[in-house]
């Protein structure tokens, strides 16, 4: 068991492809972890981020500035009662969360946070990413009928008819996408003198195409890549029910959609499913457009003193973080009854820096001792920490949309699948194919 | 064989992966309430896109989710659930006609014990290469290279399939 | 037939929240100087301005019909309805003769017409005189009267900028031809009317009551309909609950 | 025996006039769907239920349910005296008590024949004036809201939030205010009201430009407001629209202009209108509206002369003989008194003319033909209270 476990440590190829079923486990056990917390600091994040868009505090009463309403608000779920309406689908109805569930948490076997950290690196990685996140959409209709009612059966079959029409516009998008990882091009765009390799569906061999090429497939073909990634971020809030897309739940006219008749527990599966499927796609966009775990511009300003600089943004990060609890804390009043909130936040203050002092230290330890341990822990540091902050700021577009835009009647939704996003992603895919090949 | 298409655990997976389908198949049938039987059904088709995934082919495993699993199988629930299920219960049940049913699948049945009595001898030899490497790209070229006519015409086809829908519902609205 | 005999004054019973029937004759302001003949209003009517037109006449005697000891000093009388001259109203006065009066009280005038020229009276002030928004119809209940309603269309025209009323006097029980083909706003203003007065209108898309459930028996806004009163029957039928309150 | 009655054979009898075969029970199938929205439904403003009769998505008739918040305002008329019924007035149109108190104070005095002093009426215009923006900035937050926007609705209840504050120092009160008596205003304006008032003015007029830049120019409130809830000066006209909702299909008719009250001549301000009376219009007309609210405050605020606030009305209100019909334009429309006096202190009738319940009745004009959404996008933009339109 032990030789297994450390024999792994050496190589830097995924659990997967090295056979390691320990630990792809532990891998697997690690991303359900960390989306979990991912989500519980999301619900954190778009409260507290949608209070301050509209000019008010958000949580602030359980815990330091609402830290702890995630965890408050997950007990409370939890000791709800599950009802189950009266002549439901006592079957389907149980079993449609977690079909919901499965379908977003499958999707990371397969997400790329680095060259070797990912459960496995199947060579269908994208394509078994948009196969299992169609899944969703069963999830989402049963829901619906079993709940056995009027309202959320509408619900259930606006939404799968939006998930299934915006799934062929992030398709072609993807596609067009995956035509950039072999096609180089030859004349005005063909700079490089790669040879017309083959290109590859694994997420990991997408994100090695783009370091190779020495270019973000957002800006390769410049206004192609482009638009394809707009094609795509628009497609994927459509696809997991969010901001302007967001008309299954809409309240005020289908009360909550497909979720109505669900409570407690059972409805908190379809939240945490939510999350994921957002966190699970905003992840396919970076690994597709934004260069993976590339750290930015890393052939302009390349060579071992920038390595350094930008590794160093990750404690950077973190002790930015905790600079800011440490402002929360010094200006908590003085009241006594604030003063478990104060020492709640000074300690997680002190976690936080912590954490950003231990980064640093592995990246100045990288740089200055040369054993090849530490430095595979900086380089793994940093491709996390670069995949991660840009899933973060797909997050907080998310938050912004919803605070920002009204929510589009169902039939203008279809209007914008239909008749504008997937003809531009067709042609985007056809102009790709034209361009890779002559220009 | 590189080491990396070294079979894992293939005998557990296969019997569990077989067992799965042969179940679903089953409760296909067998069930009354409509939304169980299509259930059944994906679970079926996911079985089986585990089969091709161990038989080294994820790009047919790919598709078979995307295409089945998740296209298919979302019509057949859109319709079980628009169509007016208690309507077509009233209605007349055609299966007085089962001793046809029982011939063909008696038939059926006869076919595959012939292919399990003859084994290999069947299958041309060099079928059995392994492709776990470039699956995607061997499927790629052979469509889109010595079968492109046929490709474009199932092609042609589905369009006309289309277009027959559109213009049937069409006609109604 | 104009002149009848006093109605006694109705002593005010008991408590202020009992049946509020008016303390004195009822209200309506027509008294003009010399009572033209009316021919079709009610006696009560006559009498009501027989009484003001004496009050005012000599403002020193007090008030006359109500039993109170006359404490307050002789009110100085109000402004008196007086007769309004137009060129609308010439045009419509020799064209309809007895049957309509035109008044005006503080400046707003108004008609009275007899209950028969109604639809197409209306009719008229829109099509003609641009009449073209209804802004109300309403009514008004005078027990004490032989025609006990006031049924009152208030009607405004843009391009004259002018307000006008119609109003005319239909007994208990009688219906009116409904003015929805004429103005569409009609169609809920006259079923608040029927809701709250009981006053049917004939050709009326959907004469059901609109505030009050369907079921619900008595018309609140009449003056026998005590302010306490509920219909006990439907509200034990439908809010389970047995006393009135 | 007192089960909340919805089943399928109860509603039938009820739609008489949406002459339909109801189907035995309302299910899935390819035909009609019959959907009761309300009378507790998040997007209907209050206790409104409309039975929606639809063909999948389109909306092919709807009926108004309404009553449910029927108090008999104008019973109780009958049965206080003209000063006690004052309070009663605040609490139909909820949003803008003050416009209802200012409406039937002026009905009474043309009863009495009494002209209110011109302090009055200057504290009555700003007050009316401020009370149509808090009215407004309601409206834009709700209809934002049931159209999706989550954001305008913070924004507006915070800038509203100073305009009760204002109220609050006045009278005492926020919301029903009994502001204004018989004859004028009880109170004097408390120490800095001048400055107050100014100090809003500065304060609100870029938060309105912060409304529009968030919503005039949103694509999407762009496609969810143009060409939905369409109603001709026609159709509005005859079905006795009145208010922001008929200037909006471009009739020009306000009556502060029109028959000028409480001094309302002495102050110049436009008057907006829109071409095709859609949502979208009523939103400019609105914001416009607002607007010149706050240029008639900046006006009056400035000339408040000096003099009694109360004219001289006799401790006892007992009006002589008669009847009189007075409407003001209230922030939703024309609101009217006719109040018939009989020489006693109780009023004989007040019928009371809401301008939220004849525009409601435009609600199935303008819905037909659209999508449950726009249903809801409608009742928004109609800006009814219901506490008005069941009186």
């Amino acid at each position: 068991m032990l030789n297994a476990l450390m024999s792994y440590l050496g190589s830097n190829v995924t659990p997967g492809e090295a056979n390691n079923q320990l630990w792809a486990l532990i891998y697997v056990l690690i991303i359900f972890a960390g989306v979990s917390v991912a989500v519980v600091a999301m619900n954190w994040l778009e409260r507290k981020a949608l209070a301050h868009f509209q000019v008010r505090l958000g949580p602030m009463r359980v815990g330091p500035h609402g830290l702890l309403q995630p965890i408050a608000d997950a007990v409370k779920l939890l000791l709800k009662e599950d009802i189950i309406p009266a002549e439901a689908d006592k079957f389907v109805f149980w079993i449609a969360p977690l079909i919901g569930l499965l379908a977003a948490f499958t999707v990371y076997t397969v997400v790329p946070f680095g060259p070797s950290q990912a459960v496995s690196d199947m060579n269908i990685g994208i394509l078994f990413m948009l196969g299992v996140s169609s899944l969703a959409v069963l999830g989402i209709v049963m829901a619906g009928w079993a709940s056995n009612s009027h309202y959320p059966l509408i619900g259930a079959l606006r939404s799968s008819a939006q998930m299934v029409s915006y799934e062929v516009a992030m398709g072609m998008a993807v596609v067009s996408a995956v035509l950039m990882t072999s096609l180089h091009g030859t004349g005005l765009y063909g700079a490089s003198s790669l040879s017309d390799g083959t290109g590859t569906l694994s997420m990991i061999g997408i994100v090695q195409a783009q370091q190779e090429q020495q270019v973000w497939f957002l800006f390769k073909f410049f206004p192609l890549g482009l638009i394809a990634f707009v094609i795509f971020a628009i497609a994927m809030v459509a696809e997991t029910n969010r901001a302007p897309f967001d008309l299954p739940e809409a309240e005020s006219e289908l009360t909550a959609g497909f979720h109505t008749e669900y409570s407690g527990l059972r409805w908190s599966l379809f939240m945490l499913a939510e999350y994921a499927a957002m966190i699970a796609v905003s992840s396919i966009a970076v690994t597709l457009w934004l260069g993976g775990w590339m750290r930015p511009f890393p052939h302009w300003l390349s060579g071992s003193v920038w390595d350094f600089i930008f590794s160093l943004f990750p404690g950077l990060t973190f002790l930015g973080l905790a600079a800011i609890a440490v402002r929360g804390t010094l200006r908590m009043p003085k009241h006594n009854y604030f003063r478990v909130q104060t020492i709640g936040l000074g300690a997680f203050a002190l976690v936080l820096g912590g954490i950003g002092l231990l980064l640093l230290a592995i990246a100045i330890g990288a740089r200055a001792s040369s054993s090849e341990a530490i430095a595979r822990a900086a380089d793994s540091m940093n491709n996390i920490y670069w995949f991660m902050i840009k899933i973060a700021v797909f997050m907080y577009l998310f938050i912004w949309y919803r605070a920002t835009w009204p929510r589009y009647r169902f039939d203008q939704l279809m209007k914008v699948g239909w008749k504008v996003m997937l003809p531009i992603s067709l042609g985007v895919l056809i102009v790709t194919a034209i361009v890779g090949v002559i220009a | 064989m590189n080491p990396a298409m070294t079979p894992v655990a293939t005998p557990f997976f296969f019997y569990l992966l077989s067992g799965l389908a042969i179940l679903g198949g089953l409760l296909v049938i067998t069930r009354r309430n409509a939304v169980h039987s299509a259930l059944a059904l994906i679970v079926t088709l996911l079985a089986v896109a585990g089969l091709y995934l161990m038989l080294y082919a994820p790009f047919v495993a790919g598709v078979q989710i995307i295409v089945y699993a998740g296209g298919i199988m979302v019509l057949f629930l859109f319709v079980i659930m628009l169509v007016n299920l208690e309507r077509t219960i009233r209605e007349r049940q055609f299966n007085r006609i089962w001793p046809v049913g029982l011939v063909a699948g008696c038939a059926l049945l006869a076919l595959f014990l012939g292919v399990y009595a003859k084994g290999k001898s069947l299958f041309p030899e060099q079928a059995r290469g392994l492709a776990e490497g470039n699956n995607t790209q061997q499927i790629g070229e052979m469509l889109y290279g010595n079968y492109m006519f046929a490709f474009e015409i199932a092609s042609l086809l589905l369009l006309v399939a289309i277009l027959g829908a559109v213009i049937m519902a069409k006609k109604r609205i | 037939m104009v002149e009848e005999s006093k109605t006694p004054a109705t002593p005010p019973e008991g408590a202020k929240t009992g049946a509020p029937t008016p303390p004195s004759g009822s209200e309506k302001p027509a008294a003009e100087v010399s009572p033209p003949a009316q021919p079709s209003s009610g006696s009560n009517v006559a009498e009501k301005a027989a009484v003001l037109a004496t009050s005012e006449r000599n403002p020193a005697t007090s008030p006359a019909t109500t039993t109170k000891p006359p404490a307050a000093p002789a009110k100085p009388t109000g402004p008196v309805p007086e007769p309004w001259t137009a060129p609308l109203v010439e045009k419509y006065q020799h064209q309809f003769g007895s049957g309509l009066q035109a008044q005006s009280y503080l400046g707003q005038n108004y008609f009275i017409v007899d209950r028969s020229l109604i639809p197409n009276f209306l009719k008229l002030l829109r099509d003609d005189e641009q009449f073209d928004y209804c802004v109300d119809i309403t009514a008004v209940h005078y027990p004490k009267r032989e025609k006990q309603f006031d049924v009152i269309w208030i009607l405004y025209s843009f391009e004259r900028n002018e307000r006008i009323r119609v109003k005319t006097m239909i007994a208990d029980g009688e219906t009116l031809p409904s003015s929805v083909p004429i103005w569409a706003t009609g169609n809920w203003l006259e079923r608040e009317v029927y809701d709250m007065f009981g006053i049917k209108f004939e050709g009326h898309p959907d004469m059901k009551r609109i505030l009050l459930p369907e079921g619900w028996k008595g018309f609140p806004l009449r003056k026998d309909y005590s302010i306490l009163q509920q219909d006990k029957e439907w509200v034990q039928i439908n809010l389970g609950i047995e006393s009135g309150q | 025996m007192n089960e909340i009655k919805n089943d399928p054979a109860a509603l039938k009898h009820e739609l008489t006039n949406l002459d339909l075969e109801t189907p035995e029970k309302p299910h899935l199938d390819s035909n009609e769907l019959i959907i009761n929205m309300g009378p507790q439904h998040p997007a209907t403003h209050g206790v409104l239920r409309v039975i929606l009769k639809l063909d999948g998505e389109k909306v092919l008739g709807t009926e108004c349910v309404i009553g449910y918040l029927h108090r008999g305002v104008e019973k109780i008329a009958e049965n206080r005296t003209y000063a006690m019924f004052n309070p009663y007035v605040d609490r139909m149109d909820y949003v803008a008590a003050v416009s209802n108190g200012l409406g039937y104070c002026l009905a009474v005095e043309k009863l009495l024949n009494v002209e209110a002093p011109a302090r009055a009426n200057y504290i009555r215009v700003i007050l009316t004036e401020l009370n149509r923006i808090a009215s407004h900035q309601l409206w834009l937050g709700t209809h934002a809201l049931d159209i999706g926007a989550m954001t305008p609705l913070f924004y507006t209840f915070r800038d509203r939030e100073e305009i009760l504050k204002i109220f609050e120092k006045y009278c005492g009160a926020r919301l029903t205010t009994h502001a204004f008596r018989i004859g004028g205003c009880l109170y004097e304006t408390y120490a800095g009201f001048e400055k107050e008032v100014k100090n809003f003015v500065q304060f609100v007029r870029p938060k309105i430009d912060e409304y529009e830049k968030l919503l005039t120019t949103n694509r999407i409130w762009l496609e969810r407001t143009k060409n939905v809830g369409v109603i001709s000066a026609e159709d509005a006209i005859a079905l006795g629209v009145t208010g922001p909702v008929l200037r909006a299909s471009g009739v020009k008719w306000d009556l502060r202009k029109a028959q000028p009250y409480s001094g309302y001549q002495n102050f110049e301000f436009e008057i907006p209108t829109g071409e095709n009376g859609d949502t979208y219009d009523r939103y400019l007309v609105r914001m416009v509206e607002m607007r010149q609210s706050l240029r008639i405050i900046e006006q009056a605020v400035g000339a408040i002369p000096e003099g009694p606030i109360m004219a001289k009305v006799p401790k006892v209100i007992k009006p002589p003989v008669g009847e009189v019909y007075h409407s003001i334009e209230a922030p939703k429309g024309e609101l009217g008194y006719f109040v018939v006096s009989d020489g006693s202190t109780q009023p004989y009738r007040v019928r009371v003319r809401p301008p939220s319940f004849v525009n409601l009745q435009a609600l199935d004009i303008m819905v037909r033909g659209m999508l449950v959404a726009d249903v809801v996008a409608v009742i928004g933009t109609l800006d009814i209270v219901l506490g008005e339109v069941d009186r």
